[in-house]
Parts: structure tokens; sequence; C-alpha cells
């Protein structure tokens, strides 16, 4: 299903570099710089009304944002778009405006992952406190979380 | 006649010395532990932002004013329901208009939108 | 002063204690009143212990307040996570003094199955006294009113003249700690 | 039997008696009224005593569970644990609160709930002071416990207890007109403001029957007075923490819970007394059927607690000034011109009358409210 | 001080429902500015029970994960089993013998009945009902709970599902147990039903309070009882007809007017639809094999999958990269609530202090799954 998908977005979008790429869940990777097109273009023309999830992984060489699309008319099978991110400076544009959805959900790989959305209207801490340091879902985050001195030393 | 109201005012004072002298009671067997933390307003475990006491909605003085002449109203009511049965139907024809008179001011109110609640 | 005398003058002067101890203690036992505040799973144990089924009510507990100045007993149940942290100390520190804490389920007592996790407090006890631990992750609601009545036996021990809220130099003010840039700091020794 | 009728009131006569033996006659009227006061307020502590039990109890059965049982035999005993606890519990005072109004709200709202108590009828001669103007002392004093309750709001500058005292202001004041104008009814029958001629105008036939509708209005309107069951805004749980006594804890808080539950007592006997009849009953002692009747109102009281959810604010303001006042309004009218028809002619035909009177206005209302109804779905069909 | 230009002016409170109210569901704050009784602005504040999960997940092997996935969602504990157990399955292609599918089935549904059940008890209590419905709701639960610690051992946590099955078969005297407990369900559902549906208080309280339009719903990315009563007819058991669902006949009940009184009407009449389930799975239950053997140490292969079901609140997903070792590379939970929070700012403005409340109650939030 999602390969009519890639063969009508190839049309759409000639000039842009997409890639199929194959495996139990067939996902198109896009660049991040031509991804709210593809995305308008996705919600208005082909009827992906519904954003289900957006989901950061940090890969050692990349960070990848991936997007999982449904549209509530037609049929099942998600349609994956796969975005990637520099290792230093993590952005992605935010698709807060097609799908008011993605907003804490966005704020949310922000907050744990540590990728900045272009475009969000409030980009904060959703589970962590403002003040927080680092980002924990990162691979070089220890699981214990920086010790703080005096209190929590002891326990 | 003279006794009850005598009675009346020993109740008020006793009304009053009951709870406050059990409040002195017990202030006096109390644990008195006061702590900054523990003198701060409660507001589900945080500070509070902003300031309590502010200029409230103007609704409310509105509803006092509706209720005032309805309250009035009823004072009139009760010598006239007292001697009801003294009186005969005249009396009853001109409660009509002086009730009617008040319900023509509630419907006033309803419509102009006060009795709305906001 | 020997032993008897001893003896005899301790009796002379318990007898009058212990009377108004038992009374004193044995209305503070049967009006136990909690605070309704749950964390996590725990909370809905206690709800489920506060039901038909396992009823609470019948030790006189049945007053849920929501407010901690109504309340002497603040049940811990759930993950203390380092942001609610503040918040749970705030709580205590705002109770009326005879207060007591009972610490429900793994992670109250120890962070549990989340132990040692960048946004996990290891158990309440780092910044609470906590007076009964009720184990379990988490615990039936017969283990809860087990931990009731381990509560009411404790009550039932103590005296006013030893009690911790009659005396002068016990300090009962826990310190509520801050949100650092890294994790908890307390008040006082706040090195970052 | 008679004896057992009027127990307490040869037991007065018999002590003034002894007292007057020895003592000048004013010293013993004074003793007498010092000993009547301390057996109001010892009958206000046992009656919350025994509702605070009670209501947890019926309650729990109304959960299908168990209320206090371990506290003493049945449970009985569980308040004077409660007190003895509320007794030995530290009382905060919050910084930032105004410490005068604060303290002073609980002592100011236990006053009222004692003298209304002098007034009520709790059998045939057992009144403390049987004022001529007994049912408007009522409704004055009973608007006292507003301005405490509003205090206490105002005071702790706590933002939950401030939004429950405003609620408790527009309550109160709302729901004080329809049912005075609902009692009025009553007192037109009797052509006296006394509580105690009240009772006795009710010897032959119950207002009830002669006022459902009346009786009705002012049931609605005293349970919203009391802040009970489906009106209980200003101390909402899930909405404002505690309401208005959210900062108050220890022995404030007990007399707010004192002044709370005998209120609700107080409406249902003043109900009792209005329309049921209050002591007057076939066999039994008249002080047992006065209790009778007041636990059977307060039965209703707490079965509407443990099911009913609870109004919003501005449906309970529509509801009282659209609904409950204009409908005390008519029925007011119409039960005079129901009494001045009837005047003379005995019994049956008062009776007869008023009966198809209310069943009019009854007619009435159902049809307007379901030409309201079809009206507003034709809007919203519309819109 | 923020000031409202109406025509005189007042001020506005900045009340915050923090979180210790009894009516948030757990330790979830709003922060809601108050201009007299009514809402100008309201804004949720999350994260006081984030108890690090997804980390936990990374640090885990596979099959420790299950009882993580317990503590979700803990009130129905086995469809989150479920969620994780079937994106495991299908990262790892392990089929799945048919009694094993059946018990899942059953144990899922009895779940959604008890979410439902104790959802519109809190709901009530919300709106002021002193306890009664939730202790009727509580009640009914434990029998159920009493099924689940039958079969699983545990109460509340139960642990029960593996990667090609469930933990034990069903113990011998579960089965008459379970045709009891659900011959009893309609009547509790129609007693419910009596105490609430035409209660004139709760009707007042709960029509055309909340209305969430359709495209409104579909555009927050809202699912579960929220979508449906919304009108949107998207019930993933239907579309992706996962597991078993596609022999069984039910329906999907929508609501017409949008507001909290549908999604109350949505949850009871889903709480008979599976009922419904029930009786259909009691008679095609099979005899034969509940588990499959797998490797001590299990390896699933490279690459990552998504796999969602309709958890009883709506959305359960598990997003899951594996790098060929024994730990997941990346373990994501799209957790159904979240996402339906995303809605309640847009949904409470101009309402009262009262309705958001409801409003709050009808969304039926569990912070464990929140926060995550």
């Amino acid at each position: 299903m999602s390969r009519e998908v890639y063969e009508r977005l190839v049309e759409e979008f000639p000039e842009t570099s997409l890639e199929y790429l194959e495996g139990k869940d067939p996902a198109i990777s896009v660049k991040a710089d031509d991804l709210f097109e593809v995305a308008r273009h996705l919600k208005e023309k082909q009827g992906y009304d519904y954003l289900s999830a957006v989901t950061g992984v940090d890969y050692p060489d990349r960070f990848e944002v991936i997007y999982h699309l449904y549209s509530m008319k037609e049929g099942p099978g998600p349609l994956i778009l796969k975005v990637s991110a520099s290792k230093e400076e993590p952005e992605v544009p935010s698709l807060v405006s097609l799908w008011p959805g993605a907003n804490f959900q966005e704020r949310e790989v922000y907050d744990l992952m540590g990728i900045r959305f272009a475009g969000h209207p409030d980009l904060k801490r959703i589970l962590l406190w403002e003040g927080y340091e680092g980002h924990p879902l990162r691979k070089d985050f220890p699981i214990e979380g920086y010790q703080t001195i005096g209190q929590e030393e002891s326990s | 006649m003279l006794s009850d109201y005598a009675f009346l005012g020993l109740l008020l004072i006793a009304a009053i010395l009951f709870p406050l002298a059990a409040m002195f009671m017990a202030f006096l067997i109390r644990p008195k532990k006061p702590g900054p933390t523990k003198k701060s307003t409660y507001e589900c475990g945080l500070e509070t932002i902003g300031e309590t006491w502010v200029r409230f909605r103007v609704q409310y003085y509105i509803y006092a004013l509706v209720f005032v002449i309805f309250d009035i109203e009823t004072v009139f009511l009760y010598p006239w329901a007292v001697a009801y049965n003294q009186l005969g139907l005249f009396a009853l024809v001109e409660m009509f208009i002086f009730l009617g008179i008040l319900v023509g001011g509630l419907l006033y109110a309803w419509r102009k939108g006060v009795l709305e609640w906001f | 002063m020997t032993e008897e005398e001893h003896i005899a003058e301790q009796i002379r002067r318990n007898i009058i204690i212990t009377t108004i101890d038992k009374i004193y203690n044995w209305g503070r036992r049967s009006s136990v009143w909690p605070m309704g505040f749950g964390l996590a799973c725990c909370a809905f144990e206690m709800i489920c212990a506060a039901a038909s089924r396992f009823d609470f009510a019948r030790f006189g507990m049945e007053m849920m307040r929501p407010t901690p100045r109504q309340a002497d007993l603040l049940i811990v149940s759930g993950t203390v996570t380092k942001k609610m942290a503040p918040q749970v100390v705030r709580l205590y520190d705002q109770m009326p003094e005879p207060k007591y804490v009972l610490a429900m389920g793994a992670c109250a007592i120890s962070g549990g199955p989340f132990k040692d996790t960048y946004n996990v407090v290891n158990g309440i006890d780092t910044y609470l006294p906590v007076d009964v631990y009720v184990p379990g992750c988490p615990p039936r609601p017969e283990a809860l009113l087990e931990g009731f009545i381990k509560l009411h036996q404790m009550i039932e021990g103590q005296t006013i003249l030893t009690s911790p809220w009659y005396r002068k130099e016990v300090e009962r003010e826990m310190p509520v700690p801050i949100l650092g840039p890294r994790g908890l700091v307390l008040p006082g020794e706040g090195h970052e | 039997m008679p004896f057992l009728n009027d127990l307490f009131v040869n037991l007065s006569y018999w002590i003034h008696g002894f007292l007057a033996r020895f003592l000048p006659l004013w010293a013993a009227d004074l003793i007498m009224m010092l000993l009547t006061i301390a057996c109001l307020i010892v009958f206000a502590l046992i009656t919350i005593m025994f509702i605070n039990w009670l209501e947890r109890k019926v309650i729990g059965r109304f959960q299908d569970r168990y209320g206090p049982n371990r506290v003493g035999p049945l449970g009985i005993l569980q308040f004077v644990a409660d007190a003895i606890k509320m007794f030995t519990k530290e009382d905060i005072t919050p910084a930032n609160a105004d410490r005068v109004i604060f303290n002073l709200a609980p002592v100011m709202v236990v006053v009222p709930t004692f003298l209304i108590l002098a007034v009520l009828p709790f059998g045939r001669g057992m009144v403390a002071a049987d004022l001529n103007i007994g049912f408007l002392y009522i409704v004055a004093i009973s608007s006292l416990t507003t301005i405490a309750i509003l205090l206490a709001g105002w005071g702790s500058r706590n933002k939950y207890s401030l939004l429950g005292g405003m609620r408790v202001v527009a309550q109160m004041i709302s729901y004080e007109v329809p049912m005075v104008l609902s009692a009025l009814g009553v007192i037109m029958l009797t052509g006296s403001l006394s509580l105690v001629s009240i009772v006795e105008g009710q010897s032959r036939v119950p207002f009830i029957l002669l006022q459902p509708l009346g009786f009705l209005i002012y049931f609605i309107s005293a349970i919203a007075e009391v802040n009970r069951a489906p009106f209980d805004l200003p101390e909402a749980e899930s909405e404002i923490i505690a309401g208005y006594h959210t900062e108050y804890s220890g022995m404030k808080y007990a007399m707010f819970l004192l002044a709370e539950y005998i209120n609700a007592f107080i409406v249902a006997a003043i109900a009792a007394t209005l329309f049921l009849g209050g002591w007057q009953g076939p066999s039994l002692p008249p002080y047992v059927w006065f209790f009778l009747k007041a636990y059977a109102i307060y039965f209703v009281l707490m079965w509407l607690r443990g099911t009913l959810p609870r109004l919003r604010i501005d449906q309970l303001m529509g509801l009282a000034w659209k609904f409950l006042v204009p409908l005390a309004l008519v029925n007011l009218l119409v039960m005079g011109l129901v009494a001045t028809l009837t005047q003379g002619k005995g019994l049956f035909p008062l009776v007869l009358a008023s009966l198809v009177a209310n069943g009019l206005i009854v007619a009435a209302v159902v049809i307007i409210y379901a030409f309201a109804m079809r009206r507003r779905r034709q809007v919203e069909v519309a819109a | 001080m923020q000031t409202v230009e109406t025509r005189l002016r007042t001020e506005t409170i900045t009340l915050n429902m923090g979180p210790q109210h009894p009516s948030t569901h757990g330790v979830f704050r709003m922060i809601i500015t108050l201009d007299g009784e009514t809402i100008v602005d309201l804004e949720p504040v999350m994260g006081y029970l984030h108890r690090c999960q997804e980390k936990i997940g990374e640090r885990n092997t596979y099959l420790q994960n299950i009882p993580y996935t317990d503590r979700l969602d803990y009130i129905c504990s086995m469809s989150n089993n479920l969620a994780y157990v079937m994106a495991v399955e299908k990262l790892a292609q392990i089929e799945v013998p048919e009694r094993a599918e059946y018990i899942r089935i059953i144990m899922v549904e009895l779940t959604r009945i008890v979410n439902h059940a104790v959802a519109i008890g809190a709901l009530l209590n919300d709106l002021g009902c002193f306890f009664t419905p939730m202790l009727y709701a509580l009640e009914e639960r434990e029998r159920i709970l009493d099924l689940f610690e039958m079969a699983s051992g545990s109460r509340m946590m139960c642990n029960y599902m593996r990667f090609g099955g469930v933990r034990y078969d069903l113990p011998p005297g579960f089965m008459p147990e379970l045709k009891s407990v659900v011959a009893a369900l309609p009547a509790f559902i129609d007693e419910f039903e009596r105490l609430l549906t035409d209660n004139e208080i709760m009707r007042i309280r709960c029509q055309g309070v909340g209305i969430l339009p359709p495209d409104v719903a579909v555009g927050y990315s809202c699912t579960g009882p929220l979508l449906r009563a919304s009108g949107v007819d998207y019930d993933i058991r239907k579309v992706d007809s996962y597991s078993i669902y596609d022999r069984f006949d039910f329906d999907v009940p929508l609501g017409t007017n949008y507001d909290v009184y549908d999604r109350y009407l949505v949850r009871i009449e889903e709480m008979r639809q599976s009922v419904r389930i029930l009786e259909q799975a009691i008679e095609q239950i099979p005899e034969g094999e509940v588990s499959v053997k797998l490797p001590r140490v299990f390896k699933p292969p490279e690459g990552d999958v998504y796999h969602r079901i309709e958890s009883p609140k709506g959305e359960l997903g598990f997003y899951l990269v594996s790098d060929g070792s024994t730990n997941p590379y990346r373990y994501k939970i799209r957790s159904p609530t979240f996402i339906n929070l995303t809605v309640l700012p847009e949904l409470c403005k101009g309402h009262k202090v009262a309705d958001v409340v409801a409003i709050l109650g009808s969304i039926d939030i569990v912070l464990g799954e929140v926060d995550r």
C-alpha cells in the first residue's frame, strides 16, 4: 500500500531525494527541509488526516524522527516517514500546524531526546522540570542520571 | 413574654461562650509546632501563583440587589399572611397586585440577563 | 534512689498519666483520617481497600480528607518521582501535628522496580520520617489493612510525655527539597 | 400514658418548685433558664454524635459496605473518638490568612445553630422559648450562617476557600426567598408565626396534605440553605478541594462540622414541624413523634447525599430564580384563593380545594416545561 | 495581573488544580486562569509520575519488560501486556496457538469492562456523587480481579502473557466462574444505567459540555471512546482486525452530539459489546497448547516494528527498534491518554470549574500511562 503512495510522492516531488526502505513496516525517508511540503501534500491530497505517533531514535551516527501516519477513511497500514537530523545540532521542522495532535508528542521528543522542532508554538520540557540539564533518552545519558551531591548520594 | 427574650439573651451568651471555651481548652491541650512551610497556604502542594484577594466578579453585587428586593417583599408578606383570616377577599386582590409588580421586576431581571451566572 | 523507690515513684506518677494516655490514644487510634492523595498504582489498591469488599471505614478512617489540614495520616501510595518529591514533603509539613506517614508499596519504600533511575527518588524516607512500611507491588488491600492495624498498635503505644510533638526541642519540620539542574537538592547544602 | 407524655414538662415544674422553696422567684427562674440552656447544648452534642454515626452507617449501607463498627459497640462511639482526636489536634492559622476573621468564623458559625434550637417545639409544652414571631426568628438567624461561612472563605486567603465562600453567598441568598415564600402558605393557614401554634393548627390534618407543592419547594430550598446533597457546592470535594473549610484544622474544623450536621438536623426538624405536624401523633408520647418525623426527613437528606451528583453553580442559581421563586409565588396566591373561598365551610372542602389547586399548578408546570423543551429542541435543530 | 476587558475591569485568579487534587485521577496538574467561575485559559502540566519507563526498557531484556508494561496503565494491565507481546511477535515472526489467542481476547475484553466501569465511576465521583457509583463499579471489578488472580496469580499486575501465548493454561475452575461472571455482567450494566442514564442532574451536568467536533478530534489525534463519541467510526479492532477479532461480530457505538454525556453512553455501550465478544469467545475456545517454546536467550532479528491495539483508553502502540541483541535498542510507548490530553485546553475554554473536572473525567486518564 505504501509502495503506490511512494510512487505518487516521487512524481509529485521529483527533485527531492526520497528513498523507500523495505522491512517489516516499509517506510519513506525524507530530508528534513522538505518534510513540511511532503507532509502537507500527504495530509491534503492523499487524505492522511491522522498522525498517530512521533518518535525520536538516537542512532550512533544520526538522530531519526519517525512519524506514523494513518488515513481514517481508506484503509489500514501506517505510512511511516523517517527524517534524520545531525548529531550535533538536531533540528526538524514541526508539524503542529498540520496536525495539532503532535504538540505534546514533539515536546516530549524534545524533552527526552533533545531534538529541536522549528516552528513549534511553545517548545518547553513536558515531562521533566524546566531547569533540568541533559536529555535522558540519549545513549550517552546514564540511567541513574547525574547523582546530585547531598541527600541523593547517601541512599 | 419578656422572659423569652431574656432566655434568648442568655442563650446567645452561652452560644458564644461554648465554641470559645471549646477552642480555648483545645488551645491549652494541643501541641504547638509552628513552622514556615506549615503556615504557608495550601494549594495542592505548591506555592500559590498570583494574588488571592482579587476584585471578584461584579455579578455577585447585582445578585445581592435582586435578593434585597425579594427579601423586602417577603418581609411585607409576613403581616399579611399572619392576619390573613381576618382580612377579606379585598386583601387577596391587593396582594395579587403587589406580587404582580414584583413578578414584573423578576421578568425584567430575567430578560436583562441578570439572572445568568457566569 | 534504689530500684524499689524508683519503681514506686514511677507507679504513683503513671497511674494518672496512663488513664489519660489510654483515652488519648484510643481517641486518636480509632479516628485516623488518611489524606486523599494517591500517586500511582498503589493508590488504586488503596481505593479498593476503601471500597466495599475491604472497607477500612470500619476503623473510622472513612473521611478521606482532600486537604492536609484535616488529615492525620499521609499514605505515600506510589512512586515518588523527583518532580513530585517537593510537593509530598510540603504536604507533610502542612499537616497538623500528631501526623503519621505510611509508605505503601515497594516504590515508596525503596524506589521499587523503578529504583536508581534519573527521575525516581529511592524511597520516601530520604525526605520524610516514615512510621509504617507496607511492602508489595502493589500490596494487596489486606496488607494495607494490616499496615493500618500496625499503625493503630503503634499509636496505642505512645504516651503524652514522650510523644515528639509535645516536646519543644524536637524539630518536626522537614526541609522541602528544591529541583536543581541535575536532581533534588536540599535547601541546606545545595552546592550546585 | 399521660405521665409519660409530658415527662419532661413535669420534671421541669418539679425542679422549679423545689428551687422556689428556698430561693427567691427570680433566682429560680434564672437557674431554670440556665438548666434549659445546658440541656439544649447537651442535646446538640448528643444529636451530632448520633447523626454522624447514623450518616456514616446509612451511607455505608447505600454503598454496600459496613460503616464504622470497630469503635464501641456497633461503632456508636465513633464521634467521641473523632471529638477526642480533633480536640488534641494542632490548630494551624496560615501566615498570610487574616488572623481575626479566620479565628472568628468558627465561633460565628456555631452561634446561629444554638439560637435556632431554642424555638423548636420538641413536644407539647417542651419548647425553650415560645416566641410569637417564631418562623421569622428562624429565617433571620439562619441568614447569619451565610456571613460566617463567607468570613471563613475570605479570611483563610486560599483560592479554593475563596471560591467556596463566593459560592455560599450566591447559593444561600438565592434559596432564602423561595424558602420563605413557600413557608408563608403554612403561616397563612394557621394565622400565626409561632411554631407552637403552627403545630397545634395541624392537629386535624398535617399541612403536607394541604400544600404538597409548598412542602416540596420548602424542602428543596432548605437543603440548599444547609449546603447538603445535590447543592453542596460550597464544599464541593471534587472541584474546589474542601471549599470554605480548606484551611481549617483541629478544633476549628470540628466547629464547622458541628454546625453543618446540626443545621441539617434543624432543617429536617423545622420541615417536620411546619408540614408534618411536629408532635401531633396518635399514641406515642409527643417528643417521640417529633424525633420520628425529624429523622424520617433526615433519612431523605442522607439518601440524596448518597445518590445524586452535584449541580453546577449557574444551574443552581437558574433553578432558584427561574423555577422556584415563580412557583412559590403562584403557590402562595393559589393558597390564598383557596383559603378565602373555603373560609367557613370546615375541613373537608379545604382539603379537597387545596389538592385540586395543587394538581392544577403541577399540571401547568408540566405543560410549560414540555413547551419550553420542545421550543429548545426546535432551536437546536434550527441551529 | 492579566485583566479581562469586560464591561467592568475584573482581575483573574490563577488557580492550580495541582498534583494533589481529588479529581485529577492521580498526579496531574492544570494551571487554570479563572475570571469569576469561567475558565479563561488552562495549561496542563505533567511529568509528576514520569518513571523513565522507556529508558528502563532499553536496559531490560525483552522478557524483563513484560512486568513493566503492567505498570503503564495500572487499571488495564492485560491490554498493555497484549500490545507489547504482539509487537515483539510481529518483530520475531512468532506464531501464537489458537487457544492462547482466545485466552488473550477473553482477558483483554474483561479488562475493557473493568476500565469502562471504573472510568464511569470516576466521572460520577467528579460530578459529585458521594462515591456510590464508584463503589458499585469497584465491586464488579473485584469479581473480575478474582478471575485474573485465578488465571495469572496476581490481582492487578498480571504479567500473564508471553511471546507466543500465555504463561499458564486456564485453571480447571476458571471457565464455570467466567461463565457466571459474564452472565451477571448485563444485569450490572443495566443497574448502572438505571441509576445514571436518566438521572436528571447527570443529564444537565453532562449534556452540551465539552463538545469535541469530529474533525478537531481527528486533528488532535484523539483515539478510543473519546474519538468514537465524536462520531468518527475508527476502532482498531475493526480497522487492523489484529489477533482473531475478525471471528467475533460486535459493533462499534458512536456518539451523536459529541459531549461528555455521549462519552458516557459510548462507554456503557462498549461494555455491552465486550460482553457479546466474551460470550462468543467462551463458546468457540478450543483445546490445545497455550505457549510456544522459545530459546532461553531470546534474540529477535534486526529491524524496527510498530504494532498498535485498541486498549480501553485508545490506541496503545509499541515501536521497537532491535539491533539483534537481547535488549531493545529503542522501546517507545505510544500512550493514548498522553495524546488525548492534547485536546483538554481546547475543550475547557469558556466552561466553568465544575465542567473542567467533568471533561477531565470523561477523557479518563491514568497517570502511569500519561507520564510513562
